[in-house]
Order: structure tokens, then C-alpha cells, then sequence
């Protein structure tokens, strides 16, 4: 048992340690410096895919994060440079990222669309809305600050990855397991999944279907909103038209890579982290001169190969993109 | 009657859609009156307008097919857009590097370069999941990026045209392009033809009943002796085609070479067409032509009302959510019965 | 006059087409046993689900210990003390039995489930109750029997008052049933409702204080066991005298046509579920394969029909072989096969009757000349097909989603049958269907016999098997445990073989 | 001096610029194509005329060169390459006088159109005319000077020894991949200067599908440098380079350098770090070619616009007066072409 465990799940983990450790012997420096921008890459791509996690455990497939990261993080920026306050700012962001929320709960909860359509329709609105409001001229009062955290920030390598970063980081990761204990262990993860799976048997337990589908479906806009918050306000402190580039639709896949658990997909999106980071750290030391294009392809091509070996059905919840008839039979 | 509701419906959310965007120009202070007018009477007042709009629509209806393939047979085809490069790039290569035929030789070849590569990159796609159980949604996510990559790559490498700078292949010659008739977009026309030849399949062919019958009931398809598996294969080939022959229509009868930038974007608008025509392969043609009218009139509605043609994507945008949305629908009592169920979960 | 538990006046629910309850009033008291009668469609389903606030009916009044309930109220009728076990398991099949059962009502340490008191609660609640379950199987691993179980000591944990059972014995073995009705028994003793949903008269007359009858929406009777008896209740239940006994002339049974040598079959869990054995079905007569569910029957009908792989072993059609996992090809040899699960396999729910009913012909001669559909002869075909099967649709171009259960049902049958075919293996196929197509489908399976079909007929109704099949044959455990001849089996005998005793 | 009057015109211009309405000036459409009016119009690449690049310096030239000279000007924004003809031909279609194209990738387009309509000026920014045409002017800018001098400055602001340089887009773009070689030259002919040895400046090239356009992108990347020690970083690349800007910002004792324009006004989120950016003068070279039209001059080929560093602004006290001394020396060595950049 404990075999086939190891075998399957932590092998990967223990590779990438030893990897590390390799690597940290040979170049210090360079290996904390790639690990930690991974965490970089890593942290909106997981966010965003916490996203989809929510929502799709409940039943509902959101394609729309990439519109909801690009307003929220509009509303977010513009809200704090006019307010000159980085903390209204995050409030606008996380706000506008619930209504966004709320809309997608509203088309396939409520009318009970198609709701890859519905997702479509959020992504295109917000390019069009925020491209089209889009004014420049308005800066951030500041952005929020690295937190180095006293003492632990001064150990080797484990300094600079793990308590370097800004505050929205820590609280990403920390809502990211908030959300897995959640998810596995509270009456509220057991009542999301049973509707995500089968919602006929919540609602005959009590549990509304509906309503646990817009609470969940808005909550998990909440967070798409804090995420955008984090991509503007934190990580570059500027917006522009576009602002996402994509981020939102590559959660998709790791959602997926990552078998619908937050852990999961907090390791999909971190490996995505540190192949971005290594290929731009190829670059960086020149040792391997390989075309530019090929190193990009890292990711892409092992995030393929990697689910054809492992393989295996990715079971999705059951219900997903049904929507609920509560009097069928 | 029926019949009746079955257009006003599309009417009266492109009415509402324009006035909510009247609305955002008014507020902008610009002159929502006159944005319209230019929009129209560029997209579709002149014949030079005509064919610029179906020129647009041209790889819109091909990739909106691509991906209206793929869902009757249960498939969510994101890939569109890499599939589109695939063929694009190989088209091109073929019209560039293939000397001393003549047009009704080389523009075949080159087509079907075009077509056989974007084939290949949607099989790929369908045969992970045929055989190894890959969601397609993972894979053609991966893949678009992939072929952008590759297609980088071999444009500012081995495919570069010599004594250029930038990332692009060499001119197509002359005998692999496609030639205008009376003014108007060849390539609409073949557009035309594979979407009726599409809505024929689905519609009176065994070929077809059997992609639907996997899309719609994946057990009884297995059950009736449908192979599943093999459908999946083949609708993501037929998928992956069309999109690389849309890619490779747009190479040698527009653009003419391979350069990145001028695909940008024609593979998503595939999958918002295919979506609005609820996976109807005809009513594709209306979608894309509404896009391509819009999008290719941008400019003009800029120029004359200087209106930014951001707004184009607000009405568009606008345009699929009451359509699809019930709020009309159920305003005017239209009956929507046995409708095709679009998408799903990822789990089938 | 004291209080009933539960008062339901002048409930009447419609959906387009239909009504599915009118002007219905009934009481259940404390501690009574009220069973509710009618065939399928009659209204039980729609009426109990009322109740429980799955449905909303239009108008009328719901009542729980003299408070009223607001339609559509689930959690409103729970908290009230109403329980329910559906007829479609409401249990999620991923998740461990534990989890099932305490979802909606978690015991909790702060914010987190107590997962050492949920497991002791399961374990304290199915020793009371005399119900066995593992805590920790996960729902989907665990046969249909179980599950029930589940579903009872889900309803049962919430103190209930009024506990509604939904056709609950449709998947027991007669002693499973028996434990069953006991079960309800003791509960009534201890002061608990009972609303119990039933077609078979037998158990409804065994268990019942008070007997209502539905008809098409419309209770149509009131009685209790003692006024009434078996012919009495079916004449009330359809409205007509029934012929509870199919007619059918002698079997003229001939040469062995489907064959079946060392047959191994797993289960989805790679488990074995059919263990090696032989068995012979002969042109002109019925096999009927007696079983409670989960024995591998289900393995055994697919794998004869090339759609779950055989381990080892051979099936053969009039000597020859049949091909392995190719359900078209062994169609194509002659096996019909009316499938278990209608819905998933047997039809196309967004499809056409028309559709429907060429499903696996559909590339065939008149159906399609080449690679084109023909459009006249699938409408030609439909037409035949709707009026000799008698399936009521209001257009052949109506989606089979559309049709109830008894004519999705016979749209099956009348595919399946309406083909020139050696075998018919028919699964489960009268299940979640009304009397009268159910009367209807034996007629049309007998009549496939006598045209010279073997027929294998798999069925968890043991009444239906005792009544259609010239032989029977006991399965447990994966083996066939006994053959016996149709006409003198004796119920008790076959209800202990099922259970796996000896004799 | 000249350095500081471009700077605040520029400030003026982008305050002054409005983001939906193209604005009209004191003539108006009328009186293009009379003798009396002087339109000149603008398609802008793909994107918004507001980029904070070089659509923006473009149209702040043409805007003002127009107005300077009592004439009416305009923009489009193309939103698809295969619209760069149609848009030009708008203009045409009204008789503008001028049509200034901005991008390389305009070339071909403009070529096309100033063979199909002889009486209009065309002017195509960051383009090469390599037709006989006599009323097309490519305005090109000798990138690799403008990279060299500020890879000069930043190996003389180094105390690492580590310089890098962030490019928005793919090393197939001409001009990203001019200023990244000159920059790395620059640093290089500032180290043997010094006689140091310092590794070579190291380049991170994006090339996903939103080249230019993800700013999280540049900021990330920006991460990894500043871990690493790098102390000079040129962020050269549309957005994804002013995402690149603003996360160096953050950085104490870190330098950045912008690209284009001066992106202390474009960019202010990296005031804290921006010590100088690689300017190409766009806004300058258009009115200078506006202004060619007007008086007759205007000759068609191609035409070298001007390059430089922009000025200190408020981190003028962190540079050493010795260090503003050799950029000043080299920078008219470097522009007189005395001192050769290296770069192909």
C-alpha cells in the first residue's frame, strides 16, 4: 500500500527534490532563484485554477476565469489609483471578481444555459469592457511590499522561497490549503462535491442545490477577483489591455492536470512555474544555446507527455455542466 | 410562425445589442448614429465592402465548422487556432518551396499541405484521448501553443525568407494563390460549400448519424456497433482539416506567406461562431459574416465617428448573450424543442 | 380527534400532458403502515416526492404534525422529521457510505467534520437497525442491495417520524424482503409513519394497516388488507381484470442455438463476476435466469452480447463463435439484446423515435443506400414499427427523452425484436415500466419465442421469470446454481437458491 | 537641453491625449485635399494608439507636426494586419496628404499604397523603403545605438557585474533584437573600459503568443533576475517590458532601463528605478518628415531617425558626475558612428 503510494504520487516530488538539491550544490544562487520565481510563475496560474476547482466541484464549468482575472484586476488597478489605497483597491478587485462570479451563477444556475457559452460570454465582455474603458494615465500609489519574514527569510534557500514574498502570496497560498481542508474535511467540501457529483442526493439531503451552486460559484469569483488583485497590485503594479494574456485558460488545463484537487493543481501550476523559470534561466546562463522556441515548448510538451504515460481516466465531476432539474425524475 | 420566431430572435438581440453599445459611444461622447451608419455601410454598401466582409468571414466559417465538427461529436475543440497554424505554415511552405507547376496542380497541393498538417495536429490531439484518455481540452491548449512555437521557430529558421529580418516565409508564387472572381473572395465560396457540405453530412449521411450518435449518447454509440473511439479519431482529423485548410485559404489567398501576426485570434472567434450557431454547421455562415462584417469595418467606424473599435467586441459580446440567454427566448415564446446539447462536463 | 402525522389535502401536480396527481387527500398516522398502490406512472412517485419538497406541487396543502409545509420545502420537511428512501439511490458513488449518510446533517469538531464520530454514529445506527454496512466502501464499489441499505439508514438517521419508502424491494431477494418488511414492522411498532410505495401486491397486503390505490393520478381506493386480496387490488390498481399469469402455449424447444462454454467475466472493479459455466439456450423456448442483482448476471449479458470483455471461455451462436467485445458484430450473428439500462445503452435520449428505432441498423439496407441516409424508409419503418408495438408518441419525430418509460421501452423491444434474430437476450425489460406495456412486452417475448427465437430472459422480478421462462436457471455467485423447469418451480425454493443456501 | 524640451512635450502630449475620440484639431476634415487644408493621418500597428509605445509616439508626432503646421490629423487603429491596406486606403479615399504607418510589419502594406496613390506622402515608422518610390519614406532608427549607449551607462552603474535585458518579443523582431545586441555591446565596451570582467549581459527573449503584452510575464522574469543579482536590468518590449519596469522598481539599488520613449513619463510606476531609456526619437522623425511634406523637401527612401538616452531625471544624483560625463563623450562618439556598436 505504502509501496504503490510512493510509487505513484510522491515519486515525482522526490525527483524534483533530488533534482533541486543537484542543482543547489552545483549553483546556489541560480537554483534559488529558479525555484523561487517559480513560485512567481507558479501562484496566479494555481489561483486561477482554484478557480475553476470551486466551481467545477459544484457542477458548474467555468470557462470564463480569463475574463473574470482581466476585470477584476482592471477594477482592481483603477480602483486604487484613483482611491490612492491599495486595500480599496484589493476590495474593488475581489468584489468585481464575485459579481463576475455571480453572472456565470445567474446564466447556468438560474437560466440554465450552456455554460461554455456562458464562460465565452464572460471572457469576451470583459476584453470588451475593459479595453474599451481602459484610460491611461492613472498610477498605483505603490504596490504591496515584499514581506521578508524575520529570521526565517535569512535561512538558505528555504529563505528566499517560501518567506520572500508579498502578502497577497502568502494569503494565495494560504487560501489555496484553507481551500483543500476545506474542500476534503468541512461539512461545506463534503455538501459542494456531493452536488458537483450527484446532486440529487444533496438536495435530498437538505442541501440546496442552488444555492450551494451560487455560493460556491461566487466565492470562487471572489477569489479569481484576488487573483487579478494579485497580478496588478502586487506582482507588477501596472495594467494594461490584455492584462491576463491567457493566464486563465492555461488554469483550465491544470485544473485538470491536476484531477480537479487543489493540491493537485497547486503542483500542475508550480511545475508550470519552474519550466518557465528554467527556460528563461537557459537563457539566462547561455550554457545551452538550444533555439529559444524549443525551451518555451518545455512545458507544453511534458504536461503531454506526462498525462499520456500516467494516463488513466481524469474522472471530472459527475454533474458537471448539467444544469440541476430538481423535479426530473 | 415557428419559423418566424426562429429569425427574430437573432433580430432583436442584435437590436438590443446595438443599442446597449449606442449607449456606451453616447457616454463616450461620440455619435452612436453615425459609428452605425459607417460600420453598415462599409461592411455591406459597396461591393468592395461586400467582399472585404466575406473575406473576413472566409476563416471564421471554416474554423467556426472546425469546432462545430468537434462538439456533435461530443468534442470541445480549443485547438482550433493551432490547428489553423499547422496548415497555414505548411500551405505556405508548399506554395513557396514547390517550384514549376501550374495553378491548377500547385494550389491543390499547397491546399492540401495545408489541410493534411492541421489534420495532423488535431489528430494528435484525438488520438491521446482515444487511446490514452486525455481530456482534449488539456491537450489542444497545449498544442496551440506548440505549433505557435514551432511555426516561430522554422519562420526565423529553416523557412525564412532569405535577406529578411523578420519572422516570416518567403511570398507564395504565383501559381499557388488564389486567384479573385468578379472581385469576390474565392475562398468564401469554398467556405460556403464545406458548411452545406457539413450540414448534409450531419444531416442525411451514415457518416454523420454515426459522429452525432458518439456526441450525444457515447454508450449507445458503443452499443449500436459505433466505434468510439474511431469517431473521436475522425472528427478531430475532419476538425484539425478544416481548420489548416481554412489556415491555408487565408496563407495563399490573403496574406501570402506565413508571417504569425495575421492568424492572431481566428480560432477563438471560431469557437464563440460555432457556439452562437448552437453547433449548427449553416448557422455558422450568419455568425461569421456578422463577425467578419464587424471586425473588418472597425476601422471605417474609427475613421468616420471615432468611436474606438473596442466597442465591436462589447456588441459582439453582447450579441451571443441574448441569443443564448433564455430572456428573449422566452419574451417572444419561442419553442426551442430538440435542440442539440452544445457541451458538457470534460468527463465524456 | 387527535393530530395526523402527516395530512395531505387536495394535492394536484401537472406537467405538460400530464397529470401526474389530482385532488389527492390522504393522513398517515403515528405508527401506521399506509401503502400506496398503483402501477407505474399512477402518481406514487410524484405524490411522495410532494412530500419531501422534491416536488412543488401546484395547489394543496401539505401538513407534517399539524405544520404546513411550504412546497418544495426539502429541508423544511426534514427538519420536520420526514425521512425518504428514493427509488433512484440518491447517493453519491464516489464518496465512502460514512460520508453519504451524514451529508446534509454532519457531526462536527469546529469547523471540520468529526469523522471519528461520523463512522461511530454509522456503525451505532446499522447495529440498531439490524443493518450491516461497511462505513468506509465507497458507495459506487458496493452492490445494488447495499446501497439500499444505505439509503434506509440514511433516512433513519434523523429520528424520523415519518419514513417513506419508495419502492424499496425492487432489488432485494425475497428473504432481503422479508428482513425488510420486518424492519418496517418494528419501526411502526416504535411510533414511526410509514408511506410505503409498492406495485406488488403481495408485500403491500403483507405490511400495510391502510391501502391506497392510485390511478392515473387519482386515488382511487381506500381499503386495508383484511377487506381486500391480490385480484381485488390489481382490479383496483388498473381498472380492468388483469391477467397476472402470461399466456402462453407449450414451448416447442429444438436445437441448442446460443451456447455459452467456460464463460469468465470480470466486473468493473476487475473483480471475476461470472465464474466459468455452460449454458444452453434452444430456438423456441424462454431461459429465464432467476438472481438477486449483482450475482453477475448484468457481466454474463454483456459479455454474451460483446460488451465486456471475456476473460475466458466462448459464446456461440448456432455453433459458431461470436466475436469478443464487438456488440454490432454479434448483433449481426443474431443476438438481440433488449439492455438493462435503456438510457445508457439503449437509446439516444436528444435522438428521434425514428432514430431510436434503427439505432443499429442504421447503415443498413432500406435504411441507407450507401453512405446516404434514407429518409422514407426510416419514416416508413417508424410508422410500422409505432403502431405494431404500440408506442404512444404523438409524432415519430419526437425525441425518445420525451416518451415515458414504457414506450422508451418498447421503442427498445420493438427495435430489437422487429430484426430477423436467432437470439433475444433480454435484460431487465420490463423494469420502471407500467402494467400494461409490461403485459405488452411479454406478449411480444413469448411471441419471439414461438417464432423460434431462443430467448434469454435476465430479470431481478422473480414473478416475472416464474411467469415467462420454460426453464429457469438460479444464479448466485456467478455460477449457475440450479436448473429448474418453468412450470412447477416453487417460489420459496428459488427465493432460497437466490440467497445462496442449499436446498 | 533639447533631451529635457522632448520630455516635456512629451508629458504635455500624453496628458493631453484622449483614449476613444480621435481629436480634432483647429482644421478640420473638410478641408483635406483643398490647397488651402493639410491633413495628415495615422494607422497605428496592431493595438491602441495609447500603448505607451510606439503608436503613441507616432501619433503624438503626427498630432503635433499637424498642428504646428494649421493642419487637421487623424488615427486609426488597426485591430487585424490584413486590415493595415484597408485603412490606409480610408485615408487615401479622403485625400490626406500625409499617412504616417507605424510598424515594421506596415512595410509591405505601404509600399503597396504609395505605388497606388502617387500624390500622398507615406511615412512608415520603423520601416525599410526598399522601393523606388519617391513619396515613401521609411523612418528607421539606428537601435543599436540607442542600446549601446545606455548598455554604456548601465556598465558603469553595474556593482555586480551583472547587466541583463528583458525583451518583450522573439529575437525575430528587428528592432528588439538591435537594442538587446547593442545594449549587451555597450556593456561590454564599458567593462574593458574599466578593465573588469564582467560576464557577459545576459538576455531573456519572450516569445509566447502574447509577445509584448504580458506584463506579469516581465515582472516574473524581472524577479528572477533581481534574485540573481543582476543590479542593471533593460526592460525593452511593450507591456510585458513595463511590466518588467515596475517590478524593478521595487528593488532598492536596483537600475532599469526603458526603451522607446521616456518611460519615466510613460511608465511612472518605475520612476524609483528608471535611470535613463533608450529613446528613438519616433515623435521627432515624424514632424520632421511632416514638416519635409509641407515645404517640398520630402524625398521619398528612407530616412535615419534620432536615437539617445533619455535624461536622469530625479536618479540624476545617484549617477556619478564622472560616469554623465564618458555617456555624454561616448554618446556623440557613438551617434557620429566614431565608435562602431557591433551589431549587424
Amino acid at each position: 500500500m505504502i509501496k504503490k503510494y510512493l510509487g505513484s504520487r510522491w515519486s515525482p516530488f522526490v525527483a524534483t527534490f533530488s533534482v533541486i538539491l543537484f542543482f543547489y550544490l552545483k549553483d546556489a544562487l541560480a537554483t534559488t532563484s529558479v525555484v523561487a520565481t517559480s513560485i512567481t510563475f507558479g501562484l496566479p496560474l494555481a489561483m486561477a485554477a482554484m478557480v475553476g476547482i470551486m466551481c467545477e466541484r459544484t457542477g458548474i464549468v467555468n470557462i470564463g476565469i480569463e475574463g473574470t482575472l482581466l476585470v477584476s484586476s482592471f477594477i482592481g488597478f483603477f480602483v486604487a489609483s484613483v482611491s490612492g489605497n491599495l486595500l480599496v483597491g484589493l476590495f474593488a478587485a475581489v468584489c468585481m471578481g464575485a459579481v463576475s462570479g455571480l453572472l456565470l451563477a445567474l446564466l447556468s444556475v438560474t437560466w440554465k444555459m450552456d455554460q461554455i457559452i456562458a464562460g465565452t460570454i464572460i471572457n469576451i465582455l470583459a476584453t470588451g469592457l475593459t479595453s474599451f474603458f481602459y484610460k491611461q494615465g492613472h498610477t498605483l500609489p505603490s504596490t504591496f511590499p515584499e514581506i521578508d519574514i524575520p529570521g526565517l527569510s535569512a535561512i538558505p534557500f528555504f529563505g528566499p522561497v517560501l518567506f520572500m514574498h508579498g502578502p497577497l502570496t502568502f494569503l494565495g497560498f494560504f487560501l489555496i490549503l484553507v481551500l483543500w481542508v476545506a474542500l476534503y474535511f468541512t461539512p461545506w467540501g463534503l455538501r459542494s462535491r456531493s452536488v458537483g457529483e450527484h446532486p440529487g442526493s444533496a438536495d435530498t439531503a437538505g442541501v440546496s442545490v442552488v444555492r450551494m451552486r451560487y455560493l460556491n460559484v461566487t466565492i470562487a469569483g471572489a477569489f479569481g477577483g484576488l487573483t487579478g488583485a494579485y497580478l496588478t497590485l502586487e506582482l507588477v503594479g501596472s495594467w494594461d489591455r490584455g492584462f491576463s494574456a491567457g493566464r486563465g485558460f492555461t488554469a483550465l488545463a491544470l485544473m485538470i492536470f491536476g484531477r480537479w484537487n487543489p493540491l493537485g493543481a497547486l503542483a500542475a501550476a508550480l511545475f508550470f512555474g519552474v519550466a518557465q523559470a528554467i527556460t528563461n534561466q537557459l537563457m539566462i546562463t547561455e550554457v545551452v544555446t538550444i533555439p529559444q522556441q524549443f525551451t518555451n515548448m518545455l512545458p507544453y510538451v511534458l504536461t503531454i507527455l506526462i498525462l499520456a504515460i500516467s494516463a488513466g481516466k481524469v474522472r471530472a465531476p459527475a454533474a458537471e455542466g448539467q444544469p440541476y432539474e430538481k423535479e426530473s425524475a | 410562425m415557428k419559423y418566424v420566431r426562429s429569425w427574430l430572435l437573432p433580430v432583436i438581440a442584435l437590436a438590443i445589442a446595438f443599442a446597449i453599445g449606442a449607449l456606451m459611444m453616447k457616454l463616450q461622447g461620440a455619435n452612436p448614429l453615425k459609428a452605425y451608419e459607417s460600420l453598415f455601410s462599409s461592411a455591406f454598401g459597396s461591393s468592395a465592402g461586400i467582399s472585404k466582409t466575406l473575406g473576413k468571414a472566409t476563416p471564421l466559417i471554416i474554423s467556426g465548422l472546425a469546432v462545430t465538427i468537434c462538439l456533435r461529436a461530443g468534442l470541445f475543440n480549443i485547438g482550433v487556432q493551432g490547428q489553423l497554424l499547422a496548415g497555414a505554415l505548411a500551405s505556405a511552405w508548399a506554395g513557396y518551396a514547390i517550384h514549376g507547376l501550374p495553378l491548377f496542380i500547385h494550389l491543390p497541393i499547397a491546399l492540401f499541405f495545408g489541410t493534411f498538417f492541421g489534420a495532423l495536429t488535431g489528430i494528435i490531439a484525438g488520438a491521446l484521448k482515444a487511446y490514452r484518455g486525455v481530456h482534449e481540452v488539456i491537450t489542444t491548449i497545449m498544442l496551440n501553443s506548440l505549433v505557435l512555437q514551432l511555426g516561430e521557430y522554422l519562420a526565423y529558421g529553416p523557412f525564412k525568407e532569405p535577406g529578411q529580418q523578420l519572422a516570416r516565409t518567403p511570398e507564395v508564387l504565383s501559381s499557388a494563390k488564389i486567384p479573385d472572381l468578379f472581385g469576390m473572395p474565392v475562398g468564401f465560396f469554398i467556405a460556403i460549400t464545406l458548411a452545406v457540405i457539413a450540414w448534409w453530412i450531419f444531416k442525411k449521411t451514415t457518416s454523420g448519424f454515426r459522429l452525432e450518435t458518439v456526441g450525444r449518447n457515447k454508450n449507445a454509440a458503443w452499443y449500436a456497433g459505433i466505434s468510439v473511439k474511431r469517431s473521436i479519431l475522425i472528427s478531430m482529423f475532419i476538425g484539425g482539416g478544416l481548420a489548416g485548410l481554412g489556415g491555408a485559404i487565408e496563407t495563399l489567398g490573403v496574406v501570402g506567406r506565413y508571417e504569425p501576426a495575421f492568424n492572431a485570434g481566428l480560432g477563438f472567434d471560431g469557437i464563440t461562431i460555432a457556439l452562437l450557431g448552437r453547433a449548427n454547421p449553416l448557422a455558422v455562415i450568419p455568425g461569421a459574416i456578422l463577425f467578419g462584417g464587424m471586425r473588418g469595418a472597425g476601422g471605417s467606424m474609427q475613421f468616420a465617428a471615432g468611436v474606438s473599435p473596442d466597442i465591436i467586441d462589447l456588441i459582439l459580446a453582447l450579441v451571443l448573450f441574448f441569443v443564448t440567454a433564455p430572456l428573449i427566448g422566452k419574451w417572444i415564446k419561442t419553442v426551442r424543442g430538440n435542440e442539440a446539447i452544445t457541451t458538457g462536463g470534460w468527463g465524456n | 380527534m387527535k393530530t395526523p402525522l402527516l395530512e395531505l389535502t387536495n394535492i394536484t401536480k401537472k406537467y405538460p400532458g400530464v397529470i401526474a396527481n389530482e385532488d389527492i387527500s390522504l393522513t398517515v398516522n403515528k405508527g401506521e403502515i399506509v401503502a400506496l398502490l398503483g402501477e407505474n406512472g399512477a402518481g406514487k412517485s410524484t405524490l411522495v416526492k410532494a412530500v419531501f419538497g422534491l416536488v412543488r406541487p401546484d395547489s394543496g396543502e401539505i401538513r407534517i404534525n399539524g405544520h404546513l409545509i411550504a412546497p418544495g420545502d426539502t429541508a423544511g420537511a426534514i427538519a420536520h422529521g420526514v425521512g425518504m428512501v428514493h427509488q433512484h439511490f440518491q447517493l453519491v458513488p464516489v464518496m465512502s457510505v460514512t460520508d453519504n449518510i451524514i451529508l446534509g446533517d454532519e457531526p462536527t469538531r469546529g469547523l471540520f467534520i468529526n469523522k471519528r464520530a461520523a463512522r461511530a454514529e454509522v456503525l451505532a445506527l446499522s447495529e440498531k437497525y439490524g443493518l450491516q454496512v461497511d462505513p468506509d466502501a465507497i458507495v459506487e464499489n458496493l452492490p445494488v442491495g447495499m446501497q439500499q441499505r444505505i439509503e434506509i439508514l440514511k433516512a433513519l438517521r434523523k429520528d424520523v417520524d415519518l419514513l417513506i419508502l419508495d419502492e424499496p424491494t425492487a432489488v432485494l431477494t425475497p428473504q432481503e424482503i422479508d428482513e425488510l418488511l420486518n424492519v418496517i414492522r418494528n419501526l411502526a411498532k416504535s411510533g414511526v409513519g410509514v408511506l410505503f410505495i409498492s406495485h406488488k401486491l403481495r408485500e403491500v397486503i403483507a405490511v400495510a394497516d391502510r391501502i391506497v390505490v392510485l390511478r392515473n393520478g387519482k386515488a382511487v381506493g381506500i381499503t386495508t388488507p383484511k377487506e381486500s386480496d391480490e385480484e381485488s387490488l390489481a382490479h383496483l390498481m388498473v381498472g380492468r381484470d388483469v391477467v397476472l399469469q402470461v399466456e402462453k402455449g407449450e414451448a416447442k424447444a429444438k436445437e441448442v442455438v446460443l451456447s455459452i462454454r467456460n464463460l469468465h467475466v470480470n466486473d468493473d472493479r476487475k473483480l471475476t463476476a461470472v465464474t466459468g459455466f455452460d449454458l444452453d439456450v434452444h430456438a423456441g423456448e424462454i431461459l429465464g435466469i432467476a438472481g438477486v442483482e449483482g450475482n453477475g448476471q448484468r457481466e454474463l449479458v454483456e459479455a454474451i452480447c460483446g460488451m465486456r470483455p471475456r476473460i475466458k471461455g466462448s459464446v456461440l451462436v448456432s455453433g459458431v463463435e461470436t466475436p469478443d467485445m464487438h456488440p454490432r458484430r454479434v448483433h449481426a450473428m443474431g443476438i438481440s439484446h433488449i439492455p438493462e439500462d435503456r438510457e445508457k445503452h439503449g437509446l439516444v435520449a436528444s435522438y428521434s423515435i425514428e432514430d431510436n428505432l434503427v439505432l443499429n441498423q442504421f447503415d443498413q439496407p432500406p435504411f441507407a443506400k450507401g453512405w446516404i441516409r434514407n429518409a422514407y424508409a426510416l419514416e416508413s419503418n417508424a410508422n410500422t414499427l409505432v403502431k405494431e408495438f404500440d408506442i404512444r408518441t404523438p409524432s415519430i419525430k419526437t425525441t425518445a427523452g420525451a416518451l415515458s418509460g414504457g414506450n422508451k421501452q418498447k421503442v427498445v423491444v420493438a427495435r430489437e425484436l422487429s430484426q430477423k434474430t436467432k437470439v433475444v437476450v433480454a435484460a431487465q425489460p420490463t423494469r420502471g415500466v407500467d402494467v400494461g406495456s409490461i403485459e405488452f412486452i411479454h406478449n411480444q417475448l413469448v411471441a419471439a419465442r414461438d417464432n423460434g427465437a431462443a430467448v434469454l430472459l435476465v430479470s431481478a422480478e422473480l414473478d416475472e421469470v416464474l411467469s415467462l421462462s420454460d426453464r429457469i436457471a438460479v444464479m448466485f455467485g456467478g455460477k449457475i446454481v440450479a436448473f429448474l423447469d418453468g412450470k412447477d418451480a416453487d417460489r420459496a425454493k428459488i427465493g432460497r437458491l437466490m440467497a445462496g443456501l442449499s436446498e | 537641453m533639447k533631451k529635457k524640451i522632448i520630455a516635456s512635450v512629451a508629458a504635455i502630449a500624453i496628458a493631453s491625449l484622449g483614449f476613444s475620440v480621435a481629436p480634432a484639431s483647429a482644421a478640420d476634415e473638410s478641408s483635406c485635399g483643398t490647397a488651402a487644408g493639410f491633413c495628415v493621418g495615422l494607422v497605428t500597428d496592431v493595438g491602441k494608439v495609447d500603448d505607451k509605445s510606439f503608436n503613441q509616439s507616432a501619433w503624438q508626432g503626427a498630432k503635433t507636426a499637424a498642428a504646428a503646421l494649421n493642419g487637421f490629423s487623424k488615427y486609426i487603429e488597426t485591430q487585424d494586419p490584413k486590415d493595415y491596406a484597408s485603412n490606409i486606403d480610408l485615408f487615401a479615399s479622403k485625400k490626406y496628404n500625409v499617412i504616417v504607418t507605424v510598424g515594421f510589419l506596415m512595410a509591405d502594406a505601404t509600399a503597396i499604397a504609395a505605388a497606388k496613390y502617387p500624390d500622398i506622402k507615406f511615412i512608415g515608422v520603423d520601416q525599410y523603403n526598399a522601393s523606388p518610390a519617391t513619396n515613401y519614406t521609411g523612418l528607421g532608427f539606428p537601435e543599436d545605438k540607442a542600446g549601446f549607449i545606455v548598455g554604456y551607462l548601465g556598465g558603469y552603474l553595474t556593482k555586480s557585474g551583472k547587466t541583463a535585458a528583458i525583451a518583450g518579443g522573439p529575437s525575430s523582431i528587428p528592432p528588439v533584437r538591435k537594442f538587446i545586441e547593442g545594449f549587451r555591446n555597450g556593456v561590454a565596451y564599458a567593462a574593458k573600459e574599466q578593465k573588469k570582467k564582467y560576464p557577459k549581459s545576459s538576455t531573456v527573449y519572450y516569445t509566447g503568443a502574447n509577445a509584448f503584452n504580458d506584463p506579469a510575464w516581465g515582472a516574473s522574469t524581472a524577479a528572477q533576475y533581481l534574485t540573481q543579482g543582476y543590479d542593471v536590468i533593460f526592460a525593452a518590449g511593450g507591456k510585458t517590458g513595463n511590466g518588467a519596469l515596475a517590478r524593478i522598481a521595487k528593488k532598492k539599488g536596483a537600475f532599469c532601463i526603458g526603451v522607446d520613449t521616456d518611460q519615466w513619463a510613460t511608465v511612472p510606476e518605475a520612476q524609483p528605478c528608471l535611470v535613463t531609456s533608450s529613446m528613438k526619437n519616433i515623435p521627432q522623425g515624424v514632424q520632421v518628415l511632416i514638416k519635409q511634406v509641407k515645404s517640398g523637401t520630402f524625398a521619398g527612401g528612407n530616412f535615419l531617425g534620432s536615437v539617445g538616452a533619455a535624461p536622469y531625471h530625479a536618479l540624476a544624483k545617484k549617477v556619478p558626475a564622472k560616469v554623465k560625463a564618458k555617456v555624454k563623450a561616448l554618446t556623440a562618439k557613438v551617434l557620429a558612428g566614431t565608435v562602431a556598436t557591433g551589431v549587424k
